[in-house]
């Protein structure tokens, strides 16, 4: 039972992993910019609720304001940051840096404003009730898991169909067919920026809810999307959702045999495993080398 | 006054040797990692451990600490050989994130969280170097040596072969540069020089434990390099020097409440690192590609 | 006359595709051979087989009557095999010099074989040949683009290699500078290099080629000296898209 | 016109911070008593900080209104953030370029760092937050205003017993204090007749602990001991209670801060801490809660108390050092401590053993209402 038990903690944790990963991983795959403050998006979106629930907003508002401060959030460091130094030829490595630099930024904007301590919002969906002898489950982990098979359905046949979908697959690979197709890269780029951080909300508001936020809390979930995208296949967004999972699950499942110090490190296991092993990922279509 | 420039300029020696060794792997041989607080943790645990049971000579240490680093650099090199590009920065932060807690579990040899304390001040050849400002010419007899050997190398053949596997790996390949090798060395020589800065800070602090060897210390060094200028000789000795100096001034800023100056100063610090990769991509000693 | 560098039965896939496809090829020593064909008709995965950049699923190369597939690229190199790439791979943050330079010193280790004077002198007389010589402390990504297809050459020509492989070498020339060049193959040649270069530029490969071999979609269609080959009217319409 | 709007402002950012202020604080250094803090003040415990500076703060102003001393005081702030080189960078500089006379510290790891620096300088350190065993004795100059964790166990185990929570699961943080308080609560209740039935290590950058609770549920505990720090007490109890763990949940003084005091699920936490019983009728307690509830409108936490402890004894140490014409420094000040042993502080008279370190009365108590009641 104990397994079971974890198992769903895992898949409730996966299924936010998994949003926030595909996130990264769109916007990575589309512009090759590796969006080191995409953390910093999921703080800012779940403060943003936060901060809305105290005032008193009813929470779809306060979901409509995390959403809204997300999507800025990301269009302002695309334009902001990253094109200015991608117009440098800055290297990969500089970006890197500059978002960093934003990071930083971020987290101590965030403790100015909020304090440095830990919030969250309380609410009854995430009370666990026993619903099997020792099986307890909250129903937060319908919420989470809802949401997210209808985003990815949604996101799904969003880059299947919609022409700017197709475009923003088209963008990294073949520049050529964007034109032919009428759409401007730097459109583009700005609309994986804008998706890539609307899918950083649903975990970031749930997270609220669930594990609570405190000021670095981006951290954590930044590099599980960093991992989910490469244990994935880089530029595969159904990988990335894929491995977000996975990571939640291992991460969870490993307290049952280990101490729980290791249930980070498990993911990266996984992830040095995954780069030694089969450095394409799970869905990648072209190896590094 | 003088007792602290004196620490700051040994931590900008130890940290100077360490972004000079980095740079062996991100300026000049393209492999991006960012573990490199590993090899300085591997390096600060292998010396601390020479001063406290056999002898706090700084030698033995340094050269305990280069072997120990540089042995388990291996680590490093197996993804290196696998993957390049973003997919070994991702390999290097598993490898990161692994080593932590490694560092934190394995107490028996590390004391875990709690470190280990009372690290006597060292002594060459039986001669004390307790007096900071011995130890801090020690440090920059280090920090030189360090330079000399990048400077030899990356202007003799092998530092060529490495640049040119940087810019083109197969056209490095094509060449007859055996391309494994080359890497394999770098990491070394990278992983070497990073544990004997270890072995330095380990006797500067008298106080090791791993949270100065965390995924923020290694971007840290990154930065370091970066900032300064990855693939110069003196970026990264620029880069070391301005980001350590920076919260270090910012300590003197005057008429913040006192509750607010760690996040004001942290404040400055990230807006400073975005700012300066906005206007200065390639680092303060780099020049901009495509104006030269 | 025995062929210096031979290929059988080479086939490599990728995915259900066979990207080359039973090749069998012969460079004899001291010719000029020309690859030709359409787009993905094989030309640079057959480059790769020989280089070891890609290992082959099934078939032999043998350099000299000896087998060298499978072996790493650096190895197949240091045999004295040189290689052009179509997108030149540079190295574009080194200086000129350095980028021929980097072409004498095959071995990895801090102790290169033979003198240092000899290798420099080298260098030196590739960079000349090349016209480089005033632009040697430059980078390489600063070059234009026909100093850039020199320095290409340039780092060939120091390596002393005896065969060279060469990947739309003279592509996007003008008239002069393709002259300076084909003169230059012209010179190895006289020297004994053996030279095999892919080229889309019918103008140069008349210039230049002594033998054509012919590939599509991974096989070879046929081979022989550039007259015959280029009257074949079945050749010309594969060659121009209206395929049969 | 983005780069000129982008320099301008941080132009203009940069100018009141550069500016000016420097030549007056020199010269005032001169005169004063100088007071160093040796906090974290960004990160995951920077609310430590602020609230281990708030009680210095208080106790600076009642000094300063009282006239205590022939030179004011002045409060220099390092940022320790929390870790080691953070403490030994920062207290180099409170030694060197501050000349600080007299540190305040939080932190088991920041101390242990610190403490050499301090003991060399001969620059006395207090310590009014961490509870680490080990900070016991760590070098004459480091003294401790606040009882350490073995004596928060000595109060609980019996109250354990008396209750019948016999069965004790244990969630701590892998670092000195978290060992420390596992050796002394395990041997306190093993002692006791009761045991431990789980024992967790987490890392102290945790923050999911819903894997935690699974496996605890799963020994059926009487109760739940949490020993953490700073914004992740506040998750644990979060998720344990989210996790359908309603056993007794204990930890120790570490939990009175406000982000777990105001948290929902903290209703009914029992922690040990000093007794913080406000309505103690000497003149230094009522003073100092009188004020405090007048500048923050809520009652002050142990924390605050012992910060301002700290401040007081050195203001009370520096009088009679003064009367007696003798220099202030660390010398002084620990012959002085030594030599008097007794103080009149918050929460009544604090008593000092031989080595610096504080015993003062401990308390079970529950949160009510984001309030200590005591309980036992």
């Amino acid at each position: 039972m104990l397994l079971l038990q974890l198992l769903v903690s895992g898949i409730e944790t996966g299924a936010l992993y998994a949003l926030t990963a595909a996130g990264f991983a769109l916007i990575f795959g589309a512009t090759r910019i590796f969006h080191f403050a995409h953390g910093a998006t999921y703080a800012l979106a779940g403060y943003a609720f936060v901060l809305a629930s105290r005032l008193g907003l009813a929470w779809p508002l306060g979901g409509l304001l995390a959403l809204a401060v997300a999507v800025g959030f990301g269009l302002f460091l695309e334009a902001a940051v990253y094109r200015p130094i991608q117009r440098h030829h800055g290297a990969f490595f500089t970006v890197f840096v500059a978002a960093f630099g934003v990071v930083i930024v971020v987290q101590s904007l965030i403790e100015l404003s909020f304090g440095r301590a830990f919030v969250a919002i309380s609410t009854p969906l995430t009370r666990a009730h026993e619903i099997l002898p020792g099986l307890y489950i909250a129903q937060v982990f319908w919420v989470a898991l809802a949401i997210a098979i209808v985003i990815f359905a949604l996101l799904g046949s969003f880059l299947a169909r919609a022409r700017a979908g197709i475009g923003l697959r088209a963008l990294s690979e073949n520049p050529d067919l964007l034109r032919a197709f009428g759409l401007s890269a730097r459109r583009l780029s700005a609309l994986a920026f804008a998706l890539g951080s609307a899918l950083a909300v649903p975990g970031a508001v749930l997270g609220a809810a669930t594990t609570g936020l405190s000021p670095g809390v981006g951290a954590h979930v930044m590099l599980i999307s960093l991992a989910a995208s490469v244990v994935g296949g880089i530029g595969s967004l159904r990988g990335a959702a894929l491995a977000g999972l996975l990571l939640g699950v291992v991460e969870t499942l490993v307290v049952a045999f280990l101490d729980t110090q290791w249930s980070e490190a498990a993911g990266f296991v996984v992830l040095f495993v995954f780069i030694l092993f089969r450095p394409s990922g799970l869905f990648g279509a072209a190896v590094a080398r | 006054m003088i007792a602290y420039l004196l620490n700051l300029a040994q931590l900008a020696a130890i940290f100077g040797l360490l972004s000079v060794s980095l740079n062996i792997l991100i300026g000049y041989g393209g492999i991006f990692s960012v573990a490199h607080a590993v090899f300085f943790g591997l390096g600060a645990y292998a010396g601390a451990h020479v001063a406290l049971d056999l002898a706090p000579d700084i030698l033995l240490a340094a050269l305990a600490a280069a072997l120990t680093a540089g042995v388990l650099s291996a680590l490093l090199a197996l993804p290196a050989l696998r993957v390049r590009g973003e997919y070994f920065v991702i390999a290097s932060l598993g490898l990161q994130m692994l080593a932590t807690t490694v560092f934190t579990e394995a107490s028996d040899i590390t004391g875990g969280l709690g470190g280990l304390v009372g690290i006597p001040p060292p002594t060459v050849f039986g001669v004390s170097l307790a007096d900071p400002l011995a130890f801090l010419l020690v440090c920059l007899g280090f920090l030189a040596l360090a330079l000399a050997v990048v400077r030899l190398l990356m202007r003799a053949s092998f530092g060529r072969a490495l640049m040119a596997l940087r810019d083109s790996e197969s056209a490095a390949e094509a060449l007859g540069k055996n391309v494994p090798l080359l890497k394999t060395l770098a990491v070394l020589l990278g992983g070497a020089f990073a544990g004997v800065a270890g072995a330095l800070f380990a006797f500067q602090e008298a106080f090791v434990n791993v949270e100065s060897f965390t995924l923020d210390q290694s971007v840290l060094i990154m930065a370091m390099v970066i900032i300064g200028g990855a693939g110069t000789l003196a970026g990264p000795l620029l880069g070391t020097v301005l980001l350590l100096a920076l919260p270090a001034a910012l300590t003197f800023i005057p008429g913040l409440p006192p509750t607010d100056i760690g996040a004001v100063q942290q404040l400055i610090y990230g807006l400073a690192m975005t700012v300066l990769m906005i206007f200065r991509p390639a680092g303060l000693a780099g020049r901009l590609a495509g104006r030269r | 006359m025995s062929a210096l560098l031979s290929m059988r039965g080479l086939t490599r896939r990728f995915g259900g595709i066979a990207a080359v496809d039973g090749v069998d090829l012969d460079l004899a020593p001291g010719i000029i051979t020309a690859l030709v064909g359409p787009n993905g008709a094989g030309k640079t995965t057959l480059f790769n087989l020989i280089t070891g950049h890609l290992a082959p699923d099934a078939g032999t190369v043998a350099l000299a009557g000896h087998a060298i597939g499978r072996r790493a690229p650096h190895h197949i190199a240091r045999l004295g095999i040189a290689r052009s790439f179509q997108d030149l791979r540079l190295f574009a943050r080194m200086s000129v010099r350095d980028n021929v330079l980097c072409a004498t010193e095959p071995a990895s280790w801090f102790w290169q074989p033979g003198g240092k004077a000899a290798r420099q002198a080298r260098a030196e007389r590739a960079l000349a040949a090349t016209g480089l010589a005033a632009l040697a402390r430059a980078d390489a990504a600063d070059l234009a683009y026909a100093e850039r297809k020199f320095l290409s050459l340039a780092r060939i020509i120091a390596t002393g290699a005896r065969i060279w492989l060469l990947d739309e070498p003279a592509s996007g020339l003008d008239p002069a500078s393709r002259a300076r060049f084909s003169a230059l193959l012209r010179d190895a040649v006289a020297d004994g290099v053996t030279i095999c270069l892919i080229e889309h530029n019918l103008d140069i490969v008349i210039e230049l080629a002594d033998r054509i071999v012919f590939l599509d979609q991974g096989r070879k269609l046929a081979e022989g000296d550039p007259a015959t080959i280029l009257a074949d009217p079945l050749l010309a319409a594969i060659y121009f898209g209206e395929r049969a | 016109m983005t780069r000129i709007t982008r320099r301008t402002l941080l132009a203009a950012s940069a100018l009141p911070l550069g500016g000016g202020l420097l030549a007056s604080r020199r010269a005032r250094a001169e005169e004063a008593y100088i007071l160093g803090t040796l906090f974290p003040m960004a990160g995951p415990n920077a609310e430590y900080g602020t609230i281990f500076t708030a009680g210095a703060a208080m106790a600076i102003k009642h000094v300063s209104a009282d006239k205590m001393l022939s030179r004011p005081l002045a409060l220099r702030a390092e940022d320790s953030e929390g870790t080691p080189q953070g403490g030994a960078v920062g207290m180099n500089k409170l030694v060197n370029v501050d000349h600080a006379l007299y540190v305040l510290v939080g932190f088991t790891g920041v101390s242990k760092a610190a403490a050499p620096i301090g003991t060399r300088a001969k620059v006395v350190l207090v310590n009014g937050g961490g509870v680490g065993p080990d900070l016991a004795g760590l070098s004459p100059y480091y003294w401790n205003v606040i009882p350490l964790v073995p004596d928060e166990i000595k109060v609980l185990t019996p109250f354990l017993i008396a209750r019948k929570l016999r069965r004790v699961a244990l969630i701590y943080v892998n670092d000195p204090f978290g060992n420390g308080l596992y050796k002394a609560l395990k041997t306190d209740l093993t002692a006791a007749g009761g045991e431990i039935v789980a024992a967790d290590a987490i890392s102290p950058t945790d923050q999911q602990f819903s894997a935690i609770a699974a496996r605890i549920r799963t020994t059926a505990p009487d109760a739940v001991y949490f020993a953490s720090y700073g914004a992740q007490q506040a998750q644990i109890i979060k998720q344990l209670r989210d996790a359908g763990i309603s056993q007794p949940l204990l930890t120790y003084s570490g939990a009175a801060i406000p982000s777990v005091r105001n948290l929902p699920e903290a209703e009914g936490l029992t922690l040990t801490a000093q007794a913080a019983d406000w309505t103690v009728d000497d003149p230094v307690t009522r003073r100092f809660v009188a004020d405090w509830r007048a500048q923050y409108g809520s009652d002050p936490t142990p924390y605050h108390q012992n910060y301002y402890n700290a401040v007081r004894l050195f203001a009370l140490l520096a009088q009679q050092l003064e009367k007696a014409g003798k220099p202030v420094n660390g010398d002084t000040l620990r012959a002085a401590l030594l030599a008097t042993r007794r103080f009149a502080l918050v929460g009544g008279e604090g008593v000092f053993d031989d080595l610096g370190d504080i015993s003062m009365k401990i308390v079970v108590n529950t949160l009510k209402g984001g309030k200590l009641v005591a309980v036992g």
